[in-house]
């Protein structure tokens, strides 16, 4: 694929990246202050990986996430409401308030499973595949994960079986150097987890998942071979978590050096300046677009905050199907 | 008898096995419904067709993308199942033993059961898990576990354990067109064993227990291999004059309390029976029901009858004293009819 | 009091709670035997001593040959601690959360529980695997789940779930020294209450249950987070003058039937408690078998008291609806007590 | 390690494969008149394997198999008569007749684990390692397993815990190009089994199992990299499975020409012949050897024969230990 990347996609791409930049902000506002009462693993850090891959893909399109997928799912085009309404633990939430924040559900966008479970999404992620593969129907799935997902078995069997049935599926490992409080070389046994990609004779890419374009083509390379039927990708992006492992965790086993030098790479400010160095965008469009962005969050969260929580009844509901 | 109906009866032969039953409930499914598909070890034509050949013929007849041999890979296998179920599919796992069941819990535990409640209905999971088990074959303490009790306390699942294969056809269907998970249980001992023939296509709705044989003095409950020697034993006794209810599971989870209630209210006396260790085991659960709800009427305690509490052993000596007995049964049926002081 | 005593009662707290008696525990036996070794996720000082802190200070202490952090790799974990039993160490395995022990299944039940006896005594697995879990923190379908009653069925296991710190400290002491695999639960929604300080290295034998309180009236036999909640009810009810005796089981399995039949046959009367799902749960196994031992005595049904058959609910108000609630525990031991007609 | 390959070590896995080779066959008859009736997995085509990693051994090392593992626990030194009696069901079996073919179990052998389940061997073979690390006592721990189990999660854990830990343990994976009934690559996403040790940075070597020389020095090495600390390795055993998967497997699913080819190459005549040529031994001496192993193999199988069956009441013993 050598589509040129364009200062539109570039914009295309911080659009998506500041969307959910701006709302985990708003979130951990509230989680601050109480208004929010909710376990929440913030993306921080890890926006314009999500952005660069949702750019590429259809609503049709499935995605399998994690407890740490809010960005996945904003990218994949989740609508607030709902979304913040599980948050919430309202009726009017995705899944009813049943779910919860590592549950988020939502077909209608391709939000098929966020899983509390690490690696366990990867699997199914095949199963999906298979299907779209049975119906000819020229969806990808992508599922997302971490690094210290790599270490599991359910990664391994997931890898090999997409490999040897060509499923039109995309293994992206978010490696943001930690799993919880655990540092990457102390838990994984390869200088590049898509080094893994070999076992299982599969196209594997190491990117940097803050660079927008470098992303952008990583991602875009992988769905065109998957929609092409030309089999599984593993991309894993360098990336980092800025603000821990749960909402709270002080991170304190992260070296203050390591830390900051991250953090003077911080990908969405970097990202804005060349939006604004390329001319897709003037400073003022880019306010314009937060204060729109705002309004809808503002907009979402009134939606959640207004809505009921979900009738005890419900508890009885959805345990089992209307016999078929 | 007409030529022609004789025709029919040699086109038809009168008795199938388990093994066979299993094997037409596959075809026939796939047959029936596009969306039908399977996944598991060795399961292709190209591998033999399946270890104890239940497979055979399906990847030829239905190719091998429908039918898919896999890795040695059971959380792949399980997850794959429920990916495809979320897409509309309705896929059906084989699990080769049960023992090796434990590798994908969490798939089945963590997702195939609960995503239909988390996802507030959002999307649902109609897998099929096929898995076969039974002690007796003297393969030890890794082939040979009932573990279907830890199915069954996990709310979302489906439990299923055919008894006849006219049962395990209908039951099979049950579970691939069920829209929940379902795990169905193939007894590898009785597997040549044969039974009357189902008709074609016709399903047997999962959740409600049949009574098998019908009685007035004592209630046998139970499920798969132990409810064949209730039949036997039920007929022997009949003779003494004992008359004894032989009730069915055939699901076993979600429980039909009522079926069960409905018979121990009338006999005023049940025997629990089942082939997997007795503690901790199903029939705990549907003893603890029956006491519960009938203190009154019981006229004995609710008697249980199981395997013993240790490793299923290699050697067929202590095999055979691990296993449940059918001497046990008839022991505890006469045992709930003793006199005893009232309370 | 005399100075000495004094400065004692300074140096020693005169309470702890449930996460300093798990990390005390933890810490004497490392330094009781230098054969105890542990492993788990986070559970190094480099990664700040494990999510709830219970292993803060041993890799610093005991060094990081002996308490390893471990990749996500569940079934290496408890592997790890299976292989090292075997050359003679005694391991400490923690599974984070109870629902990740899913993952595990096969270590633990087809290789730890059956070593010993596939062996023919050759072997053993003096392991420990420590998780924690429970609803009530709003953490949802894959984060809360008792599962206890899984172990419980598998013969060559033991679980333990301690009620008090003290007991939690004597309790893990007896897993860690106990010759065979043991399964000790935390629960997450009690680490921070408190209790009497234990005896340093007084270890607490498994497989015995205790009268955590006497009474006359009914016996509620439970264990964990709910005998707390009956400890509360009996003090209540004795001002009403229904006296209740708390059986407090401490090891769930192997069963201490003794005692429990001992004070049913005693009181007559019994409510049987557990967080875990009602449906098929270790409830029912103690209420088949009071049933079955003290059929004559009982002059009421057995009851049981649990959470709901669903998946934990993540919406604190459905959460609430799926978990048992003390005041079931209350209005169970008054069923019990309301008259009826014999039988 | 550059010991030379002298015809003495040639002759010393010729005799231990040989010892395989005759009780393999004795097994086979018994079973096939019906005097033996138990689960069998035969190691028929795999004995050169297992006796080049035998030499390397010491009765003190470990060693973890599996329900195909008759082969790799003659090469560890276990004694006929509890091995003979143990598939005969008798209470002088090493596992009192409770264990069976599949649990095979002697200490005093190094013997500790024999499992039926796949996989299931790799993360206890680190447990044994990470002992022998914390008391330094020397000792290696062999875990064999098949292509097959290659695919499987603990596969893929267990080697990147025990590369971390620079644990002294050999996978030994033996490739005989099928997993019951099924094709290595129908199942195993990559050309050699090897290669998937780099995805753990740990040293992964493929070799052809059959050839005694070859197998030694890959053993050797890897045994001598264990002793000195210096971290586990990956063996990937090129062989093949000449009597199907279990006893009675008619082994359909086998193209002729492909097992015509793979018999053509017998490692047992053709190491015969290497030993005879290479001076170590004369016909008459191997002669010798045969009639010495037989008249073994004949004293053990009366004594599992005449040995009684276990007692009913061992049924309740070795459940639970005595309470510590
Ligand atoms: C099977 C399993 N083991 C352990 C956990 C607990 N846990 C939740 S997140 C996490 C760390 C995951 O790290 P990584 O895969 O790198 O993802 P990240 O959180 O960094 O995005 C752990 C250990 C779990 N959820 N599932
Ligand atoms: C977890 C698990 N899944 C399936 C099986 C059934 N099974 C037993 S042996 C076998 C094939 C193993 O093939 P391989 O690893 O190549 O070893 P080989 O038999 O060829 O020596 C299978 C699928 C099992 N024992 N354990
Ligand atoms: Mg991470
Ligand atoms: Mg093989």
């Amino acid at each position: 694929m050598n589509k040129s990347f364009t200062p539109a996609t570039l914009l295309e791409i911080y659009r998506k990246a500041r969307l959910i930049n701006l709302i985990d902000e708003r979130f951990r506002g509230l989680l601050r202050s109480g208004r929010l009462a909710a376990v929440y693993y913030s993306p921080r850090g890890q926006e314009i990986l999500a952005a660069a891959m949702g750019v590429h893909l259809q609503s049709t399109d499935y995605l399998v996430t994690t407890y740490r997928g809010i960005h996945d799912q904003l990218a994949k085009g989740i609508p607030l409401k709902p979304l913040f309404a599980e948050y919430y633990a309202k009726a009017t939430g995705a899944c009813k308030g049943k779910g919860g924040p590592m549950h988020i559900t939502h077909p209608e966008s391709g939000v098929m499973v966020t899983t509390g479970i690490v690696g366990s999404g990867l699997p199914i992620a095949n199963g999906l595949g298979w299907a779209s593969q049975l119906k000819k129907d020229g969806r990808v799935t992508l599922v997302t994960f971490g690094d210290g997902a790599s270490n599991i078995g359910a990664f391994h069997e997931a890898l090999n079986m997409a490999s040897l049935w060509k499923l039109p599926v995309i293994f992206l490992c978010q490696n943001n150097l930690y799993g919880e409080s655990s540092k990457y070389a102390k838990c994984t046994a390869v200088d590049n987890i898509a080094e893994r990609a070999a076992s299982y004779n599969m196209v594997g890419v190491t990117v940097n998942g803050n660079d927008p374009e470098a992303m952008w083509r990583a991602s875009g390379e992988a769905v065109a071979r998957a929609r092409a039927g030309e089999g599984p990708t593993l991309i894993e992006a360098k990336t980092f978590r800025f603000m821990g492992h749960y909402f709270g965790d002080p991170g304190a086993y992260i070296p203050k050096e390591e830390y900051d030098d991250h953090m003077s790479r911080d990908p969405m400010p970097i990202t804005r300046a060349a939006v604004l160095s390329g001319g897709a965008a003037t400073e003022a469009e880019l306010d314009a677009y937060d204060a729109e962005v705002n309004a809808l969050i503002d907009e979402a969260l009134q939606f959640a905050a207004d809505s009921p929580f979900p009738d005890v009844s419900e508890i009885d509901i959805d345990v089992y199907g209307a016999a078929a | 008898m007409s030529t022609a109906t004789a025709a029919a009866a040699e086109a038809k032969p009168e008795v199938i096995t388990f093994t066979e039953a299993f094997s037409r409930a596959l075809h026939d499914a796939m047959e029936m419904d596009p969306t039908v598909i399977t996944l598991g070890e060795d399961i292709g034509d190209e591998e033999g067709g399946g270890i104890f050949k239940v497979t055979k013929g399906l990847s030829t007849k239905f190719g091998t993308d429908r039918v898919k041999t896999t890795p040695i890979s059971e959380q792949a296998i399980v997850g794959a199942a429920i990916g495809a179920s979320l897409a509309g599919m309705r896929p059906i796992a084989e699990i080769m033993l049960m023992n090796f069941i434990t590798v994908p819990m969490d798939q089945i535990v963590n997702h195939a059961a609960k995503l239909r409640f988390m996802s507030g209905g959002q999307t649902h999971v109609p897998i099929t898990i096929r898995t076969r088990t039974g002690a007796g074959a003297g393969t030890g303490g890794q082939h040979s576990d009932m573990l279907e009790a830890w199915f069954a306390h996990v709310s979302g699942m489906k439990v299923v354990v055919p008894s006849t294969p006219a049962d395990a056809y209908g039951l099979l269907l049950g579970c691939i067109f069920d829209n929940d998970p379902c795990l169905f249980i193939e007894d590898q001992l009785t597997r040549t064993q044969t039974g009357p023939v189902p008709v074609k296509g016709e399903i047997i709705k999962l959740g409600k227990a049949h009574v098998a044989r019908e009685g007035k003095d004592v209630s046998v409950i139970g499920y798969g291999r132990p409810v064949r020697d209730a039949m036997v034993l039920a007929e022997k006794l009949a003779a003494e004059g004992i008359s004894v209810e032989v009730v069915d599971l055939r699901t076993v989870s979600p429980l039909d309390t009522e079926t069960v209630l409905k018979s121990v209210a009338k006999t005023g006396r049940a025997v629990v029976i089942h082939e997997a260790p007795k503690s901790f085991g199903c029939g705990a659960e549907i003893a603890a029901r029956i006491q519960e709800a009938l203190y009154s009427e019981l006229k004995a305690p609710v008697l249980r009858v199981a395997s013993r509490d240790v490793t299923v052993p290699f050697s067929r000596v202590l095999e055979a004293e691990y296993l449940y007995k059918a001497s046990s049964i008839e022991a505890a049926i006469r045992k709930t009819l003793e006199k005893r002081a009232a309370r």
